[in-house]
């Protein structure tokens, strides 16, 4: 990532979440006017077993240096089962992940209610900060500059 | 060309040549292990250079690499402008490349000039000085070779700028084949010690030919293309063909290419338009848009491949074969197909 | 190119204070496609919507973004504004830079950097929006009730009065459920028959229903509006078109030592039987486990005796099919069985007796008449202990929840045994005592102070058998937590009030329908709150005690609502929905079927793939848009990337991913500025 | 089976009673090389051949156009051809009516990229012991988590994009596969460091579950890269959390493809 | 602008669209360069490349005939992502255009011959350039006679310059539908039938004739087969080939089928190029 060195990191952080519990939930913590880290952007999804894991990988190749993967928890699914496949998918993907050297902490999954406007604002502030001190993905990155640096 | 210009050079005194290749701030290209591999790689270090190496096993991936990449931007935009692209080409020096190999070079700049000329390639062509090594090592021959068969030699001097052959234990012999190789000699021979001679690697072949197991001529299946294109024998041969890409993309001819519209990541509405590698026997290879593929199954892809190089490439463009015999295809393939087998059989049982 | 709108608002100070719409508009004009960017006021007002508006038709716009509050508020709004001037709806996405971005962010220069990324990121999404319609799906305006107790009965006859046809389904040879059995229901104390069988009568007569007793479901295909369900009628013996109901044949059948079901095992029947004297229908059936021709191959009394010639042998189980457009799940509860509680001496001793038995005893039309006897020896019981919470709020029993009938019809069987046993005495061992509900509480204080019932706080530990003066008695050791000390009760009689629990099979039913159910294999409801009587599933609802334990009132409420909700549903020739639903491109499938494993709405189907001279190329996966609800799980786990979901494309996804990450020079002049 | 005699004399009973069109086996080369062959005519089965180099996986041609279309098909399968067969069972890529095995008991010692040394099926039916965290995984897991990413990138950065890999996978069955669809393309066609990581990562993700660990892919990469312990690890991963075993049950639903409701999610918060 | 670099295209600019169909749509298109845009020239028969950025690249024949000066048209159907995007595209919109590339309908060899042009579906687009070619220069060419056919009546393109030959007294047309859609019924004045049928009964004259046959690779080999029974010989039958196709020059070895590059070599072949050809339906 050519970043200017006195420029402030500010990190990019993408998030996948259902439109039934996080993205309500993420609703919420507007309305309470909670204050969180503008790091976080969120695309709606209708459910987390929508979530395809080709999309964090996508997000990564488009610059992102943390993701956040959030929907209803266990039991509450709007579509009653969509999260308990996307938690299996998740889990190996984490495993596949930390496997070939992406480091864990930069993304994250939750379960976030409609009701927990807190929680969601606690994991963005969290999650910002966790990247922000790990800092841009530049082992990542390298990988986009170097297939860039072949179109000169 | 120019007439012969033989000099024994020694071990020695071949380090001190790549060392002064170095120095010059060439851009210096030779096989280098990498993994289980030895493939084309920027040689920083003269040591990195270890010609027993090189003599002995061929490299997996051709030397064609060097001037048609694997991917390449022909043109880049951002919104909706256009600019153009020009290659990069650093002065190259290409060392240790086999015959088969800069024949190779030769078959494929017929393609590549053909009625339109593509400067990516070419261009390449121009900035780079290949030094061939002959197949002059006890070993630099192996089961797989057949350049005999298809008209090639493995002495041969065409496509090189300099040849270089074994001379004994602890020197070789440099000839010069073309200006652009006298060129990079005089520029870079001072501390080599070059001892003229009136040997050439092309004495030594009749010596070479006994190591090749492969000696049948295929060319001839150019001429009775109509009598084996339906051959049963020949959809028996290809029947296992699995249609990966291997054997055209480590053939030092194959040249088929793709164009796509590169997005640069992290971007909205730059990229580049890039050339890149494809292959016949891909299914989606001819496969049109509305679903109809004229080349539906594996073995009639794998027929277009042998055919392309030993009769269609002859038929247009020379009397010589696209393939050069230098076996890489079948050595990677892992399926074990073998286009000399193949054609060899095919061959047989034409006749029989 | 595209030609897109962007459409900021101020919403006043909301979104304005923390972000500078002006420069978001400045910045989105420079996106490509984008013709138009304005920002405003109150954008959801009317001359903000007419700003919109006109410029969807002056611009000629085939985009739109709205970047303003969450879409859960205007949404819709601006959608059916964009339709109002000629654009298809679904052509507009609404950007959330209110709670998402104003009102959770402080510094300014950040949060517009934050609004510009949303608004940028929704216009690349907006780029590969489809014009969308709703779906229609029509609609067969004819019920199914599986369940023939007293929700059943309710919803059917609502259903049926409200003008449709109806189907119900029964599993036993009569309907009448649970109700039918019980003796008087809490807290009038009217006999639960009388009110009862003229229902029943009503749903025997009634010209819209279809009755099938003795019948299962078979299976379930199809969809809201358009099931189509198999029925398995179960081989009766009897042509019931031409049994008079006479009654002969019961009469003379030999075999009579059979346990009754109805009679809850206290009572006996015959092989050929009514299970009871209203049954609907009131016409026999041969129970061919017990039959003498049929276990032995000799008797046919039955044939020789009945006149109009009704008995049938040879019958057969038959598959009746019927179209459906809803179906109401009422298949009720059963209790525990007194054997389930060793520790209590159930199974052990004859007068461990559960409360639906009690009912029997109690009955008029029971096997005692209505006299309380012991079933052991026939006496009447001077002492008689009633354990409530048999079962249910134990962990240890596997079930967590309060059965919820059992406080009330413990006090009344204690009302009742005073009212017969004068003198008698009623223990009751509780909990809690949970009255609530219109006079429950009074009828409770009722037993205790009026009809003097014991009632003792505490768990019982055990019951053993004593003999004391040549009778058996029952020993209820328990503790009394009020008072904290050890009880023990010599008693001729214990009733426990076990555990509520749905239906053997309601889970197999569930998975025929394709529903959901919990744990305890209740059915789920859509929303606990919002939408009790419905199911996750379209036009599946739910009645009565199979979603959970319900009394009497409760459950014929709950019927009613379930058959409120299907006429909703069938007041319309055609249903519209949502178009977010699932497509697959066949080119791409390959069959692999990993979107059947995953649809909770068994969406997906088998189609297969011919080529002209009818070969079957390959089978893939097909939608059925009108069970698709939408989640998208079938795309997810589809490796070739076969099939995608309309209003949530790959593509749409893709795009914004892109558009959220990409900042150009242009923009960060505009920020700078 | 116990011997490539029975074999041969089963796959000729097969043929002459027109019970199989088509026997695929090994079929010996010039010098020590042996390779597929299909055999239709019941007099050549003495063709079939099976020794310790016999390493292919069978199970992919079953998916060849040009051999469906001789009906029923027989195959001599070792351990993990068996378990390739039994997955696109599973998979509805095959029904069992269709397929005969011939099962052969391997010894395979293992060609190039150490193939057959993680073996556990060498008996096609039943699987010797539990997954070992084999010495090239323990190796990647030892490296601190840069070091990995910068192994798995540099591996990956020399894929040519010939797809070998993939077409010699019984189990990449997609008739089109994921990276040749355009809109959108998920993953570059283009053979840079990006687009190679994307697909290697992909292809690893859509293995999960459904590898049977029979190394051809990493035994065909032509640029040697370590597919198989990528693939390795994930079949590993997924015997210990949801203690499937690919191929090894017909009947057994793929792990992605089912939960349970108390599914670990320990990385959850 | 650029060159030597074989891959550059033009820029053009679309300056109209037509709906020919629901999915077939045609574009006009000028160049942007005045000096360009005065002396590009064509030969009909020959195809283009048209590319959007960020997209990629499409080949089709040009539509247009020869003799139009300034611009150029094409027609396309959307199979693909670039397909899609340019049905994107509005008037005045951008388009990359790299070509003519192939050779040509042999004109010359078809001038004192009766000509029949037979075209199916969307392969009545590169006969149209030649159709307009030989009307501009009718006084040189003997009968002709057009027979076109279209799955439906919804499928026809180009109605009104099908209308115009069929106006023409010095032009035999007929037209035809594989099928009747019931909304049509009554209303077809054409006939109803594959075209190899309907051609069989129109009897016309293998005589000193030229045919030119386009369309779907089936419609084509069908329509062959009964050419040569109405005495057509192969060499007097011509065709084109729409091979996949990516460069353009005879580069990229897409296209190559036997010692033949169609994008070089062809598109236009004789029937007697296209049987000696390997791997061709014919």
């Amino acid at each position: 990532m050519s970043m200017n060195m006195n420029m402030k990191f500010e990190p990019k952080i993408m998030a996948f979440v259902c439109q039934w519990c996080t993205y309500t939930g993420a609703d919420l913590a507007g309305t309470s006017r909670m204050q969180y880290s503008p790091y976080v952007k969120i695309i709606k999804l209708p459910c987390t077993g929508r979530i395809d894991v080709q999309f964090i990988v996508k997000a990564f190749e488009e610059g992102a240096d943390g993701v956040i993967v959030s929907g209803c928890h266990p039991g509450d699914c709007h579509y009653t089962s969509g999260n308990y496949y996307a938690r299996r998918r998740f889990e190996m993907f984490h495993e596949l992940m930390s496997f070939v050297g992406v480091d864990m902490r930069r993304i994250q999954f939750a379960w976030v209610s409609a009701a927990e406007g807190r929680k969601w604002a606690e994991l963005v502030n969290e999650v910002s900060k966790r990247v922000e001190e790990l800092g841009p993905f530049n082992v990542f990155h390298a990988l986009r500059e170097q297939a860039n640096e072949l179109n000169p | 060309m120019k007439s012969y210009n033989s000099s024994i050079v020694t071990k020695q005194g071949l380090k001190q040549l790549i060392e002064n290749i170095l120095a010059h701030k060439y851009r210096l290209l030779a096989p280098k292990k990498s993994g289980e591999q030895l493939s084309f790689e920027t040689i920083l270090r003269a040591e990195e250079v270890v010609l027993n190496q090189l003599l002995r096993t061929m490299t997996t991936l051709s030397p064609k690499e060097v001037f048609f990449p694997r991917t390449e931007p022909v043109l880049r935009y951002t919104g909706q402008e256009m600019h153009d692209v020009e290659p990069p080409t650093p002065e190259t020096v290409l060392f240790g490349i086999r015959p088969c190999d800069a024949r190779g070079l030769e078959l494929l700049d017929k393609v590549f000039t053909w009625d339109y000329n593509d400067k990516f390639y070419l261009k390449r062509r121009e900035a780079t000085t290949i030094v061939t090594f002959a197949c002059s090592d006890q070993a630099s021959v192996d089961e797989h070779c057949f350049c005999l068969g298809v008209g090639g030699d493995p002495t041969a001097s065409s496509g090189s700028d300099l040849l270089l052959s074994t001379n004994g234990d602890d020197a070789f012999l440099l000839e010069v084949i073309t200006e652009k190789g006298e060129r990079l000699l005089n520029s870079c021979k001072e501390g080599v010690e070059l001892q003229a001679s009136d040997k050439r690697a092309a004495d030594q072949l009749e010596a070479i030919k006994d190591r090749f197991v492969r000696k049948q001529d295929l060319t001839e299946v150019r001429h009775k293309m109509p009598e084996y294109f339906d051959s049963d024998q020949l959809v028996q041969e290809t029947y296992r063909c699995l249609g990966c890409g291997i054997c055209a993309m480590s053939c030092p001819t194959c040249h088929c290419f793709d164009i796509v519209d590169e997005p640069k990541a992290g971007t909205l509405g730059e990229g580049a338009r890039v050339k890149n590698w494809d292959a016949c026997s891909f299914a989606l290879f001819t496969k049109h848009a509305g679903g109809h593929n004229p080349r539906e199954l594996q073995c009639q892809r794998c027929r277009q491949r042998y055919f392309h190089k030993l009769a269609y490439y002859p038929q247009k463009f020379s009397e010589e074969s696209l393939c050069v015999g230098c076996g890489r295809c079948s050595r990677s393939c892992p399926v074990g197909l073998d286009i000399y087998q193949a054609v060899t059989h095919v061959l047989g049982k034409g006749r029989a | 190119m595209a030609r897109i709108g962007v459409f900021i608002c101020w919403c006043g100070e909301n979104i304005s204070r923390t972000v500078d719409v002006v420069k978001v508009a400045e910045a989105m004009a420079g996106v490509p496609g984008v013709v138009t960017s304005v920002e405003y006021k109150y954008m959801c007002s009317d001359p903000g919507q007419k700003i919109m508006k006109e410029s969807i038709k002056n611009d000629a716009l085939d985009g739109v973004v709205v970047a303003l509050c969450s879409p859960l508020m205007h949404e819709k709004t601006f959608r059916t504004a964009a339709e109002e001037a000629g654009l298809n709806p679904f052509l507009l996405e609404v950007a959330n830079i209110r709670e998402h971005c104003s009102w959770v962010h402080e510094n300014k220069e950040e949060a517009t950097k934050k609004a510009i990324a949303i608004t940028r990121s929704t216009v690349e999404r907006v780029r590969y929006n489809l014009q969308l319609k709703n779906i229609t799906v029509p609609i067969t305006a004819r019920a199914m009730v599986v369940g023939g107790g007293i929700a059943g009965i309710q919803a059917a006859l609502d259903i049926a009065n409200g003008g449709h046809e109806v189907v119900l389904v029964e599993r036993t040879p009569s309907i009448g459920g649970h109700m039918a059995g019980l003796s008087e229901t809490f807290p009038t104390l009217d006999c639960s028959q009388c009110i009862l069988t003229p229902r029943m009568v009503e749903v025997a007569r009634h010209p819209k229903i279809k009755l099938y007793s003795y019948a299962e479901v078979e299976s379930v295909s199809g969809f809201v509006g358009n099931f189509e369900v198999k029925i398995r009628k179960k081989a009766r013996s009897v042509d019931t078109s031409s049994c008079t109901g006479c009654g002969i044949c019961q009469e003379k059948c030999p075999q009579k030592n059979i346990a009754s079901e109805f009679e809850e095992g206290l009572g006996k029947r015959k092989a050929i039987y009514v299970p009871f004297p209203q049954a609907v229908p009131n016409k026999p059936v041969i129970d061919r486990k017990h039959c003498l021709y049929f276990t032995k191959g000799k008797c046919k009394i039955c044939e020789k005796v009945c006149g109009p010639k009704a008995i049938r042998y040879e019958q057969e189980d038959e598959i009746v099919e019927e179209r459906i457009g809803a179906i109401v799940l009422a298949t009720g509860y059963e209790t525990l069985p007194a054997t389930f509680f060793p520790e209590y001496g159930g199974g052990r001793y004859p007068d461990v007796i559960t409360g639906l038995q009690f009912e029997r005893l109690a009955s008029a039309s029971g096997p005692t008449s209505g006299e309380l006897k012991r079933p052991s020896d026939g006496r009447r019981p001077e002492t008689v202990v009633f354990l409530s919470c048999a079962g249910s709020r134990d962990l240890a029993k596997g079930i967590s929840y309060c059965s919820k009938i059992c406080c009330m019809y413990v006090a009344k069987h204690a009302m009742l045994y005073q009212h017969k046993v004068h003198g008698g005495k009623a223990y009751v061992f509780y909990m809690d005592v949970r009255a609530s509900g219109k006079n429950y509480d009074e009828f409770v204080r009722r037993a205790i102070e009026q009809d003097k019932a014991i009632y003792v706080r505490g768990r019982v530990a055990r019951v053993y058998e004593k003999e004391i003066e040549g009778v058996k008695k029952l020993v209820v050791k328990g503790a009394d937590t009020l008072l904290g000390e050890q009880v023990e009760i010599v008693a001729d009689m214990v009733v426990l009030a076990s555990a509520v629990k749905p239906s053997v099979g309601a889970a197999a039913l569930a998975q025929k329908v394709g529903t959901p159910y919990d744990q305890h294999h209740f059915y789920s409801e859509a929303h606990p709150k919002l939408r009790p009587v419905e199911s996750n599933t379209a036009g599946i609802f739910l009645a009565g005690a199979a979603q959970a334990p319900k009394d009497i009132p409760e459950s014929v409420a709950d019927a009613s609502a379930a058959a409120s909700k299907v006429q909703i549903l069938f007041s319309r020739k055609e249903m519209e929905r949502d178009p977010y639903v699932s497509m697959v491109n066949s080119d791409r499938c390959f069959g692999c079927f990993s979107c059947e494993a995953v649809c909770p709405y068994r969406a997906i189907s088998r189609k297969e793939i011919k080529n002209r001279s009818g070969e079957v190329l390959k089978v893939v996966a097909e939608v059925n848009a009108g069970l698709c609800q939408g989640c998208g799980g079938c795309i997810a786990i589809c490796r070739a990337k076969a099939c995608d979901l309309a209003g949530y494309t790959d593509q749409q996804i893709f795009s914004a991913i892109r558009g959220f990450n990409t900042t150009s020079t242009y923009e960060e002049e505009v920020v700078k500025k | 089976m116990n011997s490539i005699h029975e074999v041969r004399e089963e796959a000729r009973k097969l043929l002459e009673e027109k019970r199989v069109g088509m026997v695929i086996g090994y079929g010996k080369g010039k010098g020590k090389k042996n390779y597929p062959i299909f055999i239709t005519d019941p007099q050549k089965v003495e063709e079939l051949h099976f020794e310790s180099d016999c390493f292919y996986n069978l199970a992919v041609y079953l998916r060849k156009p040009e051999v469906c279309s001789h009906g029923k098909l027989a195959i001599v399968v070792k351990g993990c051809d068996a378990r390739s067969v039994r997955g696109l069972f599973s998979e509805n890529q095959l029904k069992s009516e269709e397929v005969v095995m011939l099962e052969l008991k391997c010894d395979a010692k293992g060609i190039g990229r150490d193939k057959c040394t993680t073996c556990r099926v060498k008996n096609p039916l039943t699987p010797e012991e539990k997954n070992p965290i084999d010495g090239e995984i323990a190796k990647i897991l030892a490296m601190p988590m840069e070091e990995r990413f910068r192994f798995f990138a540099e591996e990956f950065k020399r894929c040519i994009r010939c797809y070998a890999c993939r077409q010699i996978c019984p189990h990449c069955f997609c008739k089109t596969c994921i990276v040749e669809k355009s809109e959108p393309q998920w993953i570059s066609s283009t053979p840079s460091p990006l687009g190679n990581w994307s697909w290697n990562f992909t292809r690893a993700f859509h293995l999960i579950g459904r590898c049977v660990e029979c190394g051809e892919c990493a035994r065909a990469c032509p640029v040697g890269i370590r597919l198989d312990i990528l693939n390795r690890y994930l079949a590993k991963s997924v015997e210990e959390k949801y203690q499937f075993i690919a191929g090894m049950d017909e009947k057994a639903a793929p792990p992605l493809t089912t939960y349970k409701q108390n599914d670990n999610q320990d990385f959850i918060r | 602008m650029c060159t030597n670099n074989i891959y550059y295209p033009y820029q053009m600019k679309l300056t109209e669209i037509r709906d020919e169909t629901h999915d077939i749509r045609t574009f006009k298109l000028e160049h942007v360069d005045p000096k360009l845009k005065e002396s590009f020239t064509f030969l009909a028969g020959q195809f283009g490349l048209y590319s959007i950025l960020g997209e990629g690249e499409a080949t089709f024949c040009i539509a247009s005939a020869p003799t139009k000066q300034g611009y150029i048209e094409c027609s396309f159907k959307k199979v693909g992502k670039v397909t899609t995007a340019l049905r994107s595209l509005e008037v005045g919109d951008l388009v990359g255009f790299r070509g003519p590339y192939g050779n040509a309908f042999p004109i010359e060899q078809m001038l004192r011959k009766n000509i029949l042009f037979v075209g199916g579906g969307i392969g009545l687009a590169p006969l149209r350039s030649l159709i307009d070619n030989v009307l501009d220069r009718r006084a040189e060419f003997k009968a002709v006679t057009i027979l076109y056919g279209a799955r439906s009546t919804a499928d026809i393109i180009y109605r009104e310059q099908l209308a115009a030959w069929e106006a023409r007294s010095d032009v035999r047309f007929e037209k035809t539908v594989d099928q009747l859609r019931p909304q049509d019924e009554g209303k077809w004045s054409g006939h109803v039938g594959l075209i190899p049928h309907i051609l069989s009964k129109m009897s016309v004259s293998a005589e000193n004739s030229v045919a030119v046959v386009c369309g779907p690779p089936i419609m084509i080999k069908f329509t062959i087969a009964e050419l040569n029974r109405l005495g057509f010989n192969d060499s007097s039958i011509i065709t084109t080939l729409e091979n996949r196709m990516k460069c353009g020059f005879g580069k990229c070895g897409r296209c190559n089928i036997g010692g033949t590059y169609v994008c070089k070599d062809g598109p236009v072949f004789s029937a007697s190029d296209l049987k000696g050809l390997p791997d061709s339906d014919f």
